[in-house]
Order: C-alpha cells, then structure tokens, then sequence
C-alpha cells in the first residue's frame, strides 16, 4: 500500500469525519491506500508542516492557503468537500448589536493564526478600521474558546456554526439572546477545508495517482458521513485520542457539518474560488493577497477521481 | 567535685551542669555534673585539652546551648533572660565576622543593635579598634585582613558595647607574645576600670595565671572541673609579676592539674 | 554546499581564535568580556546561514539570518511596539510585583515555622502547575490587555523567587546567629542586619531565574487571547501566514531583552554581593 | 504528623478562600442568566447556583476534587479518558527530557567551570536560549524533527530537555564554584589533577546546589512536556487535555489537568528531595 | 637586611621577594624585599606581628600566592615546579576540613588523590590520628569536633604523606599546653626521622626556640624580615631543654627582636 499523510486543520472532530470515515470503513484500504491523520491544534500551521515534509496533503481555508502561496510556498488546491463556509460573527443582543453598522465601538472577538483573512476582507469590505478608536472597532485575538462573549469581554466572537456556536448555546445562552452574522449571508465567504498539496508533486504520475485514490476515497468517506451522521461521529470520537470530545456535540457537529459539504462533489466551483478571490482582493490596505494568484487549483486530480 | 563558693554577689551559678549532644553515631557528653559559681567582678580562665567542654560551657552560660542537666542561673535569672538584658559580650572562637560589612561596619554592629547614636557609634569604634591596634584597618573587608587581625577585630566588636558579663572563648589564640601581652594588660585595665564578670577561655597556663582570679581546670570524656584554682594574686599586676615566685607556683599547680587531667589519654 | 563548508570552517576557526582569546589578558578586561562571547554569536549565526544556505532549507521553516536582520530593520515601529507591549507593561510590572510579593511573602511566613511548614510544600504544588495550563484561566480573570500577562508573570516568578529568599534566609551559619543572640537583637534587626544580607546571593539567584521565566511568561501568554499587538501576539499570528522572518525577528527582540534584563540584574547582584567567595573569585 | 498539621491548616484556608472566590466569580453569570430570563434570585440560590455551574468561571473546589477523582479512578487506566493514562504519556517524555537536560546541564556547567572560552561564551547564550518564548518554536521543532524522521516521545523529550539544562546550569556553576580559597589551596598543595579537584572538592561541594536545581528543573521538565504536547496534534497526554479541555470551554476538565500535572511534579519533587535527604546525610552534610 | 645563607643544601631560596595586594582602598604591601634561604633539612620558625605577612610567605613559597617582585626557588625550580612534584604538605592557618567527609575521610584526601593503595590509606589514616591523639573520632564529621581537635585533624592530613617540605600556619595555636608539648615532641621526633625541611608559623616565642633551628622574625607595614636568629640548641631536645639557660638566652633575643619590630606602632 501507498503511504499518505494527511494534515488536519484542527483537532480530531466531526469537522473531519470524512477522512475518518474514510479511514475506519477500509475506503482507503479498499485504494491501496495506507493513510495516517494527523489532528492539528492551535498551534500547527497546515502549511508549515507540509513545507516542512511532513505530510503530503493537508486540510485548509483557502485565504491562507493563497496567502502561503504568495509567501512562496506554491500550495494547490485539488479538491474541495466543503461547499460553503460554517464562519460567523456571534453577538450578545444585550450589546446593542443589530447589524454591521453597529460594529463600530465594539470589541470583536477574532481568530488569527491564519483564519483572520475573512474578518479583515470583511471589515475593509465594510469600510471599518480595525484600529480601534470610536469609528473603528476592537480586535482581540481571540484564544481557543467562546469565554470572551460569555465574559463580556467582546461585544462579538468568531463562532463555526458546528462548533463554537453551539458551545454558546451549550452554556446556557438562548438562541433569542444571541445575533449571528454568517459570512455567507454577507457575501464574504471564503471557501473552507479544501485539500492542499505542494505543486511540484502534481508534477509526480505516482503522486498525481496516490492523491486521485486519495479524493475518491475520502468524498466516498465524506457522502457516506452525510448520511450516517450519528455513526461518524462515533467514528469520530473512537479517533479522539485526547478522549475530551462529548457524543452529544460529535452528533450536532456531524449533522452542522453536512449541511456544509452538501452539494460538492469534491471538485472546486471556479466561480467559488472566483468569489473568494473577489473578497481578498477587496480588503484595503492590509490585503490577504495583493494579486489574483495563479494556478492555485486544478481540476487535475479530481477530474480523474470522480469519473 | 564539691561546689566552689565565690565570696561576692553570684552572677553565674552552675549546678549539677550536664549537657549531652546526639550524634549519628551515639550521645556525646560534652559537660557532666559541673558545679561552678562565679561572683559579680571575678575574672575566671577555663582551661583544659580540646574537647573538654570548654566552648560548650561557655555556650550555656550565654544561652547558645541549652543543658541537658542540671540548673545554671545567670544575674538570678535564667540564662536566657539575662540574654535578653543584654547582659553578655562575646567573643567567639573564630572571629565570625560578617564578610559583607567592613571592620568598622563590624564593629559597629552591636552598636546599631544597642541604638547608640551615630556619634556616639563611631567614637567607640574608633576607640576599640585603636585598643586592638587595627586604626587604619576600618574601611577593609574581613577576608582582607590577616587570621590574627580578624580576631583582634572580634574582640573589639565584643568590647565596643558595655556588657557586664564578657565571656571570651580563646580570644588571643591567633595573636603574637608581644600583642597578647599588651592586649592581656589592656583586658585587666578595663576589667579594673568596670567591675566586669570575665569568663575565659584560654590554652596558656601563663595567660590564666595572669589575668584570672580563679582558674577552672576541665578534663574530657565526659567533660568536668577537675580543679578549681584560686589566684593568690593581688589586683594590680604588672607584666613581671609572672617573674615572681608566687606566679610560678600557681602555674605549676595548674600544669599538674592539666596534667591530671590529661593521665587517662594522653 | 560552498556555503556550508565554508560556515564550517569558520566555526572551527573562531572557535580556536575564541579559545585562545579566552586565555589572554585581554579576556579579563571589560571589551574582552563583552566580545568573546559576541564573537561566539557571530559564529553560531554564520553557521547557521551557511547552513540554511548550503541545505537550502525553505524560508518557512528556518529562514537565514539575513533575511531576519533585513526584517528586523524594516519593521522598527511594529516590533517597537511590541516591546512595549509585552515586556515593559507585561513583563516587567509582573516581576516587579511577583518578586516583591515572594521576598514579602518569605519574610512574612519565616517567623512561623509552622506556615513555612504548610505554605511551602503548597506553594511548591501551585508552582508547578504549568503556565500553559494557568495561563488562559487568567486571561479569562483579568482581561485580555496586558494585565492578565502581568498575573501570569506573578504567577511563574512568584515561587523561585520564595524557594530561593527562604533557603537564604536559613543561609546563615551557627555563629553567626549566635552572635546576634549574645546581642539579644531582635527579630528586625536580624533580619535587617544579618538575614537578609546574607541572603542576598540566594535572593539574586531566584531574581535571574525570574527574569527569564517573566519573559517567556509574559510572551507565553499572549497566545491565549491577547489585543492585536505584543510580541507573543505577533509571534502566533506569524506562524499562521507563514512569515517566520517575522517570528525570528520578534524572537530575536526577546532574546536581546531577556539577556539585558538578566545582565542588569546579574550586575546588580555583583554590586550588593561583592562579599560572596563566587563573586570575588573572579574579580 | 507534625509536619502534616501545617499543610492541612494552610490547604484548610486556600479552600476557605477558593470558595468564596468561586462565590464571587460566578455569581456575576447567575445573575446575567436570571435578567435573561428576567427572573429574580436570591443570595442562597446563587450560592447554591455557583457550586454547581457546568462553565464556571472558578469551578468550586469539589467540582474540580470530583473532576480529578473521575479522572483518575472513574475509568480503565487505559482508557482515553482516564487522567492516568495520560499522566503516564506526559510522565515518560518528561522522564526522558529530565534525564537528557540535566545530563546537559551538568557537562555545561563543568564545561564553564573548567574552561575560561566557555565560561565567556557560553553563558550568556544559554541566558539567551532560555529567553526565547519556547511556545514559539515548540511547533518548528516538531516539525523540523518531524521532516527528518524522529516523532513521538523524543520531540517531546527534546523541547522539555531545553527547558530543564537552563536551572542545573545556573545551579552547578554556582555549585562547582561554591568552594573557598582555602579548600582550593588545599587541593593546590596536594597538585591535585583538575579531575581530582572535580571529583573530591567540586562535585561534593556542589550537590546541594544542584538538588535545588533539580527541583526546579524537574517541573521545568514537565511544562517543557505539556508544551511540547500542544503542537504535537493535541493528541494524548496532560497537555492535550488541557488543550481540548480550553478549546471547548470545559473549566473543570483544565482544572483537573491541571492539578494532575501538579501532583505528578509534585511527586517528582518530593522524589528528588527524598534522594538529596539521603545522600546529603550520607555526605554529613545535614545536621 | 643581608642575606643569610644556611649551610646545607638551600631548598627555599628568596631573593628581594615582594608582594602587594591591591584591594578597594588602595595597595598593601604585604611584604617586601625578604631574602631567606632555607637549606635541607632546617626547622625554621616564624614569628611576628599578625598581619605581618607570615601566612604570605608561607603561601609563596607554596605557590598559592605569586610574589610581585623578587625571586623565590624551591629546590632549585620554580614554586610551581615544586608544588607539581608534590613537595608540600601544609597545614593551613584555620583546619579547614571539608565538611563532606568525615575525619578519617579528610585526612585519607591527600592519600587518595596521590594515588595510594587502599590499604596503605587506612594503615597511614589509623597513624595519623593516632598521632595527633584523635583515635576514635575517625568517624565523625568535622562540624562534631571542637575547634582544637578539628585543628588536629588538619595536622594529620599534612602529615599523612610524605612530602619533604611540610609547611606550618599556627598548627598548634588552638591547642592547649600539654597537648602542645606532645605534639611539639612528636613534630621534633618526624623532623628527626625524616629530615623534612619545615616552615613553621607560631605566635609562641617557647614553641619557635623549642623547635627550630633558625627563628626568622618579621614585622609589619610593610612586612619584612627584622631578624634571624640561629639556634645553638642541640638536635636533641627533651622538653626540659626549656628550662636551660641557652634557652632562655634565645628566647629572649626572640623577644627584643619582636618588640623592636612593633615599636613603631605599639
Ligand atoms: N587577599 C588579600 N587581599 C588584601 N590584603 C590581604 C589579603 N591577604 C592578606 N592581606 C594583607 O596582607 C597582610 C599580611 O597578611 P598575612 O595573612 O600574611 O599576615 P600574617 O602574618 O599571617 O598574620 P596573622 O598572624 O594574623 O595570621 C595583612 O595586612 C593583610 O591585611
Ligand atoms: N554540635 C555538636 N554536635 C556533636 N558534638 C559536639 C557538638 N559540639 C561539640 N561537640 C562535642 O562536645 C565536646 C566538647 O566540645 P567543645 O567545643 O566544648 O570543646 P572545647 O573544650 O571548646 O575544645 P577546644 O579547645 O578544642 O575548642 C567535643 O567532644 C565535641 O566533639
Ligand atoms: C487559536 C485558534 N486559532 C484558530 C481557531 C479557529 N479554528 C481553526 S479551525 C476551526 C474549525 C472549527 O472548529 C476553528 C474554529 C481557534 N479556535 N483558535
Ligand atoms: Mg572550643
Ligand atoms: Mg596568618
């Protein structure tokens, strides 16, 4: 079997069920694959690893993946699972919060590490410094979990609507109390988890063909996660090394995440990647990407994966 | 050994004395059944090999070391209290200086402690370190200085303050003949000019002889008086009385006490 | 591969030149003191090129030093600032407190043996919690400015700073206790005029500990929530976009800083225990 | 027992206090809930509310006892969950990375005692490794050992092996340095070998030095662990839990790690200094 | 002051020696211009002042110290040359045990670092002691023993291997009369046996006429050599020799030659 190792963009959960399903069901095995899943962590930056050697693909937004291939690490996207964003802006109705208009003043919760590009897209977007000051708002970095809203320690926080929403929800916050602005619903989105690999391996006919097994396998893990939610996430969990992961969030996540991935193939819309290139360019002064890149997708692998 | 009576007021009363330390291998009786009374103004020299107890006898009365036997009463009261009235001046068998302040800084010492004024302060360190010959030696650190000079600067931390009971363990071991004399005619003088109580303890029979009232022969294992010698003396004491006849017979009786002492080892 | 042996040997080079500096007179002087071991820096970092250069390691792994000088000086203002930041208003004002709180706190609990019997072995547990896990719990407790980074600083240098002025203050030897004894001092005046200067070496010790350990502390926390500035902010956000020149260049800034910090305090410590055999030994 | 009675009474008031900080912590959430729900509360319901919240702030001191106990003895060893099995995980790197720092440590500070090069250069770099925020560079070292081969236990050892040489080098040099003028000469009129020197005046001179820095090193060693756990894909191990257990908010999930990492270093310590009591006596070196 | 030759083989040679101290406040000549020469086989005492810079000496010669002016020859080589072919035992001003091990340990140091077989350690470690009057505490840590027997100890470890230059600071200074007399006894007796060349330090003008061939006296500010003086004892010599006339004819000399030395300060 051909070995492969796959770079997650966070922690073993149902956000990544596909690749576990994929792995525990034998899909892989079934394509002479030998996979290993490597979680990640506040910490690991996808891209570093996979410049670094150690993984041949791995999983990540895309502002950052293009925003590395700037930085000179030619980073191709070959497959996307994911169809549209999960990314939010959570806000306590208490702040006085009701639309965009209204961030000005406010402290806003943000996750930096690589995920701030949609927010800064966002705010030159909406035509708000991120300074601070009275016509600006307040960025705090925000760390690993929704303490900052619960705290009132922002006015808003950065939520996945699979995760870090629920957990807002989970302590006790009524949905009523909350105000969301989801990133796709603004016309911001970017695209999320998508596979990366290194260009000049696409070069290689015996890695081109490992990464072609590798998509199939994981959209064939991926479309069976959609409809067996409850026991990915089980799988899911059995993969959890650090045995923290509850059933009941697995579960939530599970059936959030595959509203997510409903209605890819695996293969990346050009008009997706189009928008999200769209919405970098836009951010003002400090933009993610200062040119439209080139040749940050193929269709190459998945063209002859999906057949 | 009967208790030997002192015909003034008793400042130091010692009965049935014992003082035993543990060790790892086994009790050590550094001082056993010591009876010794000392009188307000006498001059008393212990002497006795090393190891006798000598140190720790001294230690006791000054409330360092606490017996393991026996009553030992100071000024009436507890040795401890009598601490507390400051009632001790001692000289250590190391000098024991603190290397981070200078001599005079060490001198001082007590002095601060005592609260004396400032000028009053340096006046008497001025004083003392002169008596002890060390004027220009003020301003330079402990590990500066010479053994012999350390010590002199000892004595003179010990004296700057006007205790009444000085207690003195070997204090002129590391000094030169002709430095100990003058510092032994210097030590009578102040004992002369302030009625003090001067426990002290000493190696040189001569030394003894000289400068005490009563001299306390000590022998080891376990460590106890084994004589108790009165000086016949009179007060006043030039340097050549140790010429005399009557000097040269009390130092022999304190030789063959020693001597005594010494038989079961040596 | 030039480029690598050449770094080798250049190595090997300063070394012997280091070496044989080393035991000249010139060593003991102040210019000696100062260029032998910048003269080892200089070595490691033209090492440390050629070996970058030589391998071809990417630049978002390791990046040369050049790169990262040539960083260094474009970014004054950001890295300024930074500074300011984590070291000046985090780092410092926590060792501060936290140094003043321990040495305060030894010599509270020094005359009752029975809290020093309760509260070190306590103490010697809160310590070793680790940062990592102490500090988002204070970021959740004091905000996400500078204060929260000063408590996990108070935190990190609290207790080497109390093992170390506790074990001085026991440091000194039988005379010279029984002296202040015969003096019928009291407490305060044997604090004041023998405990603690005596204790003074083991003090500084805990105190140069500290001042690396409120370093990393205070940069350390600023991986847990932090306003947009600050060198540990900085450093986690440059990882993610991949501008390790930028990581270096702060880390390099900590370094500096750090060094400084502890040479401050190591010079002071030569001043107030100029008595110790392990200073005067080298004087 | 004596020397329990102290502990208690101070572990007695730190609960003491603990509790009424939760009181006071968690309160503020309670009664943000109750104008939620625009209900009012009385002071024994919110007592009563802050022992029990699921995200506490503080959690109260049994929430966390409780926490620590599930941990511990709730499951199988092996199990995942268990606190055991992942103090053995962060225990065995922290072993290694100790056992490779102060053998570190200990050969620099020989290094700088005997050799006046290293003792100029050395130093000061070793000042400024340690200045360096090791949280930084934990990850590229996992990567960079990764890409050539070497993961699991021994990047994990390595990074707490970087954090522990730094105290026993301090430690030992002032140790090694710690004998007097005398003590010196001594040895000089014997024209004792530098070795001899080392092995009869240095060393022994320096082994109290050096068990107050084992001390240290050892909890250093077990951070250097936890951290090296972070990066290292949040897998297993106390670091992960505390990872996870921040990522989602769990309070008393970190604070369970957390006094699990403090008991483990706790128990290292007490280790050590059981070893230094009896070698320090065996030295005559207690009283 | 003119140098003065002895007769036998010179195995200390000091030619216009100097040594300044520079410390805080200012240099402290510690010595100047000293010119000596000690044959082999001598017993040569020194006396004077504390701080005169006997110990300084001592420590030149031993090259712990590296004179400042002059030149100084042991057998014939540098002090360094010497002290690498082992040439010294000294006995230090303070005992200076290390506290880690244990009496027997302290005095075995010497044996083990010259590489020794074991059994000749314990066989030389059971004589020394004994000699120095310490059978039995072998086992006991140095902090255990009173100062004079720790003082002892000290002896014995220079004692316990066989240098040919032993070089003494205030050996004795700790000790009282009659242990003195022995050990004095004793040091004579190894003297004669041997014919090891010894540097003695001692404040006492008995014990420095008692032991050596030659006294050299020195005084202070700066120190240097006042005196020499050669004795006429016999190499024989019981300790009632004290009491013979050529002794008390030495001594004196000894005397006035110390007394003119302090008399520009006393
Ligand atoms: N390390 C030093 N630094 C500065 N001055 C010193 C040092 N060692 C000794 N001295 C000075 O040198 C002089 C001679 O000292 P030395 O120790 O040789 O005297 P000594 O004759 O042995 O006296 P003693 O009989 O008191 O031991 C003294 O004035 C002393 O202060
Ligand atoms: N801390 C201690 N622990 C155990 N034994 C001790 C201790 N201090 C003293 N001793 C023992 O007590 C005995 C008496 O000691 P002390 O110091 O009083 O003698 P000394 O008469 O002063 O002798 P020297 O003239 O040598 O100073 C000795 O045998 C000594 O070994
Ligand atoms: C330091 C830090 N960086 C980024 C994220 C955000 N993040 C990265 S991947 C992912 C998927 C969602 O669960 C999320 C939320 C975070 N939480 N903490
Ligand atoms: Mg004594
Ligand atoms: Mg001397």
């Amino acid at each position: 079997a051909d070995d492969v190792t796959l770079q997650l963009k966070w922690v073993t959960q149902a956000q990544f069920a596909g690749y576990y399903v994929a792995k525990d069901k034998g899909f892989y095995e079934e394509e002479g694959l030998n996979v290993t899943i490597l979680p990640g962590g506040p910490d690991i930056a996808p891209t570093q690893v996979i410049a670094g050697g150690g993984a041949d693909v791995m999983i990540d937004w895309m502002p950052s993946a293009l925003a590395a291939r700037e930085k000179g690490l030619p980073l191709v996207n070959i497959a996307q699972p994911f169809k549209s964003s999960g990314m939010m802006l959570t806000c306590l109705k208490e702040t006085g919060v009701t639309g965009p208009e209204d961030f000005k003043g406010k402290t806003l919760g943000v996750w930096f590490f690589g995920n701030e590009y949609p927010f800064l897209s966002w705010m030159a977007t909406l035509g708000i410094p991120t300074t601070g000051g009275a016509d600006g708002v307040e960025v705090l970095k925000q760390g690993f979990n929704v303490d900052p809203l619960l705290q009132k320690q922002a006015a808003c926080i950065s939520t996945m609507t699979y995760n870090e929403y629920w957990q807002v929800i989970d302590a006790g916050i009524s949905p009523d109390d909350l105000v969301t602005f989801k990133y796709q619903d603004e016309g911001v989105a970017t695209m999320e988890d998508g596979l990366y690999v290194l260009e000049g391996n696409l070069q290689d006919q015996a890695f081109e063909d490992k990464m072609v097994r590798f998509v199939r396998a994981s959209m064939k893990g991926w479309k069976w996660a959609e409809e067996n939610p409850d026991e990915a996430a089980m799988i899911v969990l059995d993969n959890d090394e650090t045995g923290a992961q509850t059933e009941t969030h697995q579960k939530r996540m599970m059936g959030e995440i595959a509203k997510l991935t409903a209605g890819s193939n695996g293969a990346l819309d050009p008009a997706d990647y189009e928008r999200t290139v769209a919405t970098l360019l836009a951010g003002g002064s400090d933009p993610v990407i200062s040119k439209a890149p080139e040749g940050a997708w193929t269709h190459q692998i998945t063209d002859k994966a999906l057949q | 050994m009967k208790d030997t009576v002192a015909t003034a007021r008793p400042v130091i009363e010692a009965k049935g004395l014992g003082l035993t330390f543990q060790t790892n291998d086994g009790p050590v009786h550094a001082l056993t059944d010591v009876n010794l009374t000392i009188g307000k103004g006498e001059f008393v020299s212990f002497i006795g090999p090393s190891g006798c107890g000598k140190t720790t006898f001294l230690r006791c009365i000054a409330a360092l070391e606490h017996p393991t036997q026996g009553a030992l009463t100071v000024n009436g009261t507890s040795p401890d209290a009598a601490r507390q009235a400051r009632a001790y001046g001692y000289v250590f068998q190391a000098a024991g200086l603190y290397p981070w302040r200078t001599i005079a800084g060490n001198v001082k010492l007590p002095l601060e402690i005592m609260g004396y004024s400032k000028a009053e302060q340096n006046e008497r360190v001025r004083k003392v370190l002169s008596l002890v010959d060390l004027d220009g030696f003020g301003k330079k650190f402990p590990w500066q200085l010479s053994g012999g000079m350390q010590q002199r600067a000892s004595i003179a931390r010990a004296l700057a303050f006007d205790a009444d009971i000085l207690l003195m363990d070997e204090p002129f071991g590391a000094l030169d003949e002709i430095v100990r004399d003058r510092l032994n005619e210097e030590l009578l003088k102040l004992w002369a000019a302030t009625g003090k109580t001067i426990g002290f303890v000493t190696h040189s029979i001569p030394e003894a002889v000289y400068l005490s009232t009563r001299i306390v022969v000590m022998s080891p294992r376990p460590g106890r008086i084994t004589d108790v010698i009165e000086s016949t003396l009179p007060k006043e004491r030039p340097l050549e009385i140790r010429d005399s006849r009557e000097f040269i017979e009390i130092a022999h009786r304190v030789r063959e006490g020693l001597r005594a002492g010494h038989g079961d080892e040596v | 591969m030039t480029w690598l042996w050449g770094a080798i040997l250049f190595w090997l080079g300063a070394w012997g030149l280091n070496a044989w500096a080393a035991n000249q007179p010139f060593a003991r002087t102040r210019a000696g003191k100062l260029a032998i071991p910048a003269l080892f820096g200089v070595t490691l970092l033209v090492l440390w090129e050629g070996i970058v250069r030589g391998l071809d390691v990417p630049g978002v792994i390791l990046p040369a030093p050049s790169v990262i000088w040539g960083t260094i000086t474009t970014s004054v203002p950001t890295l300024w600032q930074d500074f300011v930041q984590t070291i000046l208003k985090g780092g410092l004002s926590g060792y501060v407190i936290g140094c003043g709180a321990a040495i305060a706190t030894a010599i509270a609990i020094d005359r009752s043996p029975f809290l020093q019997k309760g509260l070190l072995p306590v103490g010697n547990f809160v310590a070793a919690l680790p940062i990592v896990g102490i500090a988002p719990i204070l970021v959740m407790w004091f905000g996400f400015d500078w204060q929260s980074k000063a408590a996990v600083v108070v935190v990190m240098v609290f207790f080497p700073v109390l093992v170390n002025t506790v074990a001085g203050l026991a440091a000194t030897d039988r005379m010279q206790r029984d002296l202040m004894a015969t003096y019928s001092a009291s407490y305060w005046q044997t604090l004041m005029k023998l405990r603690l200067p005596a204790a003074m070496p083991f003090i500084f010790n805990g105190l140069k500990i500290a001042t690396t350990l409120a370093l990393i502390g205070a940069i350390v926390a600023e991986f847990f929530g932090s306003p947009i500035k600050g060198m540990g902010f900085r450093i986690s956000t440059a990882v993610g976009q991949l501008a390790l020149d930028m990581v270096w260049a702060e880390i390099a800034v900590a370094a500096l800083a750090g060094s400084a910090f502890y040479g401050l305090v190591a010079l002071i410590e030569k001043g107030v225990t100029f008595w110790h055999p392990s200073q005067r030994a080298r004087s | 027992m004596r020397s329990v009675l102290p502990i208690l009474a101070v572990l007695l008031a730190i609960v003491a206090v603990w509790y009424i900080a939760a009181i006071r912590m968690n309160s503020t959430w309670t009664y943000d809930q109750a104008a939620r729900a625009e209900t009012e509360v009385s002071f024994a319901e919110v007592v009563v509310d802050t022992m029990a919240q699921e995200r506490p702030v503080l959690p109260a001191p049994h929430q966390v006892a409780v926490g620590l106990w599930e941990g511990l003895f709730g499951q199988k060893f092996t199990s995942k969950r268990s606190l055991v099995y992942h103090g053995w995980i962060t225990l065995s790197a922290t072993l290694v990375g100790f056992a490779i720092g102060t053998g570190l440590g200990i050969l620099l500070a020989v290094g700088i005692v005997h050799n006046r090069a290293m003792d100029l250069s050395v130093m000061p770099w070793a000042i400024a490794s340690q200045t360096i925020p090791i949280l930084a560079i934990a990850p590229m070292v996992i990567v960079v050992l990764a890409s050539v081969g070497v993961t699991g236990l021994l990047p994990k050892a390595v990074i707490s092996a970087y954090l522990s040489f730094f105290p026993v080098v301090v430690g030992m040099v002032k140790g090694l340095r710690s004998p007097d003028r005398m003590q010196l000469d001594l040895l000089k009129t014997y024209n004792a070998s530098r070795w001899a020197a080392f092995w009869k005046l240095r060393l022994p001179a320096s082994m109290p030095y050096l068990f107050a820095s084992l001390k240290v090193s050892m909890a250093a060693s077990l951070v250097g662990a936890i951290v090296g756990e972070l990066p290292a894909g949040a897998t297993s191990g106390l670091g992960a839990r505390l990872l996870s257990g921040s990522y989602y908010g769990q309070t008393i999930q970190i604070w369970a790690a957390l006094f699990a990492a403090a008991i483990l270093a706790a128990g290292l310590v007490i280790v050590i200094g059981a070893i230094e009591k009896v070698a320090l006596r065996r030295m005559g070196m207690v009283r």
